[in-house]
């Protein structure tokens, strides 16, 4: 499956491990961000919603 | 219905949520196919060896950090002359993307062309006007980290990418002339060009750039999101301490 | 020739602090600002000198009418005190360093260095820079604070010669001038309920 | 507008002004270089257009954060955003107060410092005018910087940041220029454009100077 690379195989491997790890690390990033924010601005507005009952 | 309703925050993140389902699996099927299609059943140049598999990377990566500058130019031009908060904040949520994608291209193009011109780093003309990009990045985004009011740091940040962007026009300009002077004649130069590209490598391109497109939409989208519910928190929690 | 502010809101650090703020201020009063600390009468001066802009409301006052003296007086500490005063006087075009240095008895300092002045000396060279602009409105941000008793004495002296010269002057200070016939305006019921967020174009859904 | 040009040349001359601090720098650069780099002579010629260049520029990049940082902090720049003087202008003159003081000396000392550097002898004219030319836009492009940066706590190093990519264009064709000229060749092009630059930025960066300074005043 894996097809030959020849003696080029480095610099066409860690280019692809560089460039996937660092959009994947943004994607992860960017990801985990949202839902972080999300969870802390429901928290935010049911505090608000509570308040204003109260 | 105008498109500036698009410009509201709430109308905005209603929007995204419907968008992204849809944009997400487009740009991992547009990205997987490309790049399984580049990587495994691709032909080997017969000058660049299986080097050329780098172009489904370089090539794409280098576009969007290119665009997604522009992006930010459009859209703060946008907050400078009309004030939607949206705008800034999507470019503040493009700058990250576009800096990674400028690394991406940085990377790759030294990894390609160590074994192509038999070193890491050569003073190129693109290289160089990347690597001058790579630092307007980096100064936008300490500028938005380093100045504490949103509204400040967004018109000021707007600002710097305004002259910023005429800036790197002309820097690269002055760094294609430079290097002009240096290297004349240089043919290694000529390696790198992408045409006359093979029609083996056209389509799997094709597929990689989409992809590439589709998935600055949806992380930018998915960043402008979480800025504006940022900011909608920072509100909140500003009016709880004022009470 | 009036100075008139209606239906003022202003904000500090993106929120509103001030609302519904109105004033009138005609040539020859006075009018001095109240309030407890951190009400937002700085923020308000600098909006009406201004240097911010206001959330809501308009000020109308004529063009380049006002002169502004906040907390801090400007001064270059390695110029002299006629230096310092004579560039200001330069900056907005006009002559009286002189009658300006003698009226708030600064004559005798006139080449010391302003880095080499008591707090309470700066303050009166800041002050006399309000003379050299040449303006008719005045807007104090607290401008007796380090003068003592006689300095004050002297600066009520200089501020109603200035009203009766036709100017006016609105003041946020906690001490009584001795001027009868400054107005008062309490700035309390003004503090904003929260209900004013949105600045112009804030969108409302971040509110 | 005068006033404000010889208020700024005057405070830079007394005692604690910091003037001479970026000649300082500029000699240094011009003495660690070739220790570092080792004392022959054919090279220390190849190089010395650019190494001249980016001491120059370092030197100007030393002392920009005082262009408004001092004002701000005393409550001169909000007495001046008040004053008649418009704030562009305001920009342009101090722009112009931090050339004179810092851009000036430099031209006229890079010809000495050429001396120690090996510069081959039509190298020295062009430069000077490379200096004279280019220097005055190292100026009004760090006064914009400058601008952006005023309110903040830790500027320094951001503004660094924020002014060297946007040096790039001029250091390029000023180092370029002296380079041709030292090697006799045609400087017509980066001559024009390295001016073209300056005046550009002479001109129009005060508005946008002008506008952040208004912004950080807010």
């Amino acid at each position: 499956m894996m097809p030959e690379l020849g003696k080029y195989a480095f610099a066409v491997l860690s280019s692809y491990a560089v460039s996937l790890g660092l959009i994947g690390g943004l994607v992860a990033l960017s990801v985990w961000r949202y839902a972080r924010v999300k969870r802390a601005l429901t928290a935010a507005e049911a505090r608000l919603a509570k308040g204003k009952r109260a | 219905m105008s498109l500036w309703e698009y410009a509201n925050p709430k109308k905005f993140t209603e929007t995204t949520a419907r968008v992204l389902p849809v944009v997400v699996p487009l740009a991992g099927a547009c990205l997987l196919a490309g790049l399984i299609w580049g990587f495994f059943f691709t032909p080997e140049d017969y000058k660049q060896g299986s080097t050329v598999k780098i172009l489904f990377l370089h090539v794409p990566a280098a576009m969007m950090a290119v665009n997604a500058w522009i992006m930010m130019l459009v859209a703060s031009l946008v907050w400078i002359v009309r004030r939607h908060h949206v705008s800034a904040l999507a470019a503040k949520a493009a700058a990250p993307v576009g800096m990674t994608f400028t690394l991406v291209a940085l990377v790759t193009g030294a990894l390609w062309g160590q074994p192509m011109w038999g070193t890491w780093w050569e003073w190129d003309p693109r290289l160089t006007s990347f690597l001058i990009l790579f630092l307007f990045y980096l100064g936008y985004i300490a500028l938005w980290q380093a100045v504490e009011n949103p509204d400040t740091a967004a018109d000021l940040t707007g600002v710097l990418c305004v002259v910023g962007s005429v800036f790197a026009v002309l820097s690269r300009y002055a760094v294609k002339f430079w290097n002009q002077g240096l290297h004349q004649d240089s043919t290694i130069m000529k390696v790198g060009e992408k045409d006359p590209l093979d029609p083996a490598y056209y389509w799997p391109l094709i597929f990689c750039l989409a992809g590439v497109v589709l998935m600055f939409v949806a992380l930018v989208l998915l960043r402008t999101v979480t800025e504006i519910r940022l900011r909608r928190l920072a509100v909140i929690e500003a009016r709880e301490k004022f009470e | 020739m009036e100075f008139i502010v209606s239906d003022l809101a202003v904000a500090r650090g993106g929120i509103c602090v001030l609302e519904g703020v109105s004033l009138r201020l005609a040539p020859g009063q006075a009018l001095v600002l109240r309030g407890p600390n951190g009400i937002g009468k700085t923020t308000l001066m600098r909006t009406l000198a201004g240097l911010q802009p206001a959330l809501r409301g308009t000020i109308s006052a004529p063009p380049e009418s006002i002169a502004y003296a906040a907390h801090a007086d400007g001064l270059k500490s390695t110029l002299s005190v006629a230096e310092n005063l004579g560039f200001w006087a330069a900056v907005h075009g006009m002559a009286g360093v002189e009658a300006a240095m003698a009226r708030m008895n600064l004559t005798d300092l006139a080449d010391r260095r302003a880095a080499n002045l008591s707090a309470g000396q700066k303050r009166r060279l800041g002050l006399a820079r309000l003379l050299v602009s040449g303006r008719p409105f005045w807007l104090l941000d607290e401008p007796t604070v380090s003068l003592d008793t006689a300095s004050v004495a002297l600066f009520a002296e200089v501020v109603r010669a200035h009203l009766a010269s036709g100017g006016a002057a609105l003041m946020a200070t906690h001490i009584d001038l001795g001027l009868a016939e400054a107005g008062l305006l309490d700035l309390t019921p003004f503090k904003a309920t929260g209900a004013v967020q949105a600045a112009q174009g804030f969108d409302e859904a971040f509110a | 507008m005068i006033a404000l040009l010889l208020r700024d040349l005057r405070i830079a001359f007394r005692a604690g002004g910091g003037f001479g601090l970026g000649l300082a720098f500029f000699l240094l650069v011009a003495v660690l270089v070739p220790l570092g780099v080792g004392p022959e002579g054919g090279t220390l010629a190849r190089i010395a257009p650019g190494i001249l260049w980016v001491g120059a520029l370092l030197a100007c990049l030393l002392s920009l954060d005082r262009i408004f940082a001092l004002d701000f902090e005393d409550g001169s720049l909000d007495l001046l955003a008040t004053a008649p003087i418009p704030l562009e202008g305001v920009v342009a003159v101090k722009a112009l107060a931090h050339w004179l003081v810092t851009g000036l000396p430099l031209v006229i000392a890079a010809p000495v410092l050429g001396v120690l550097l090996h510069l081959p002898e039509a190298g020295y004219g062009w430069l000077v005018v490379s200096l004279l030319l280019g220097t005055p836009g190292l100026s009004a492009i760090g006064a914009f910087g400058a601008a952006l940066t005023v309110g903040l706590k830790r500027g320094g190093l951001l503004l660094s940041l924020l002014v060297l990519p946007l040096y790039v264009p001029t250091l390029i064709f000023g180092a370029e220029l002296v380079k041709r000229g030292a090697a006799g060749m045609a400087v017509q092009v980066p001559l024009l454009l390295l001016a073209g630059i300056t005046l550009g930025a002479a001109a129009l960066l005060p508005f946008a100077s002008a506008l952040a300074l208004r912004i950080n005043l807010r």
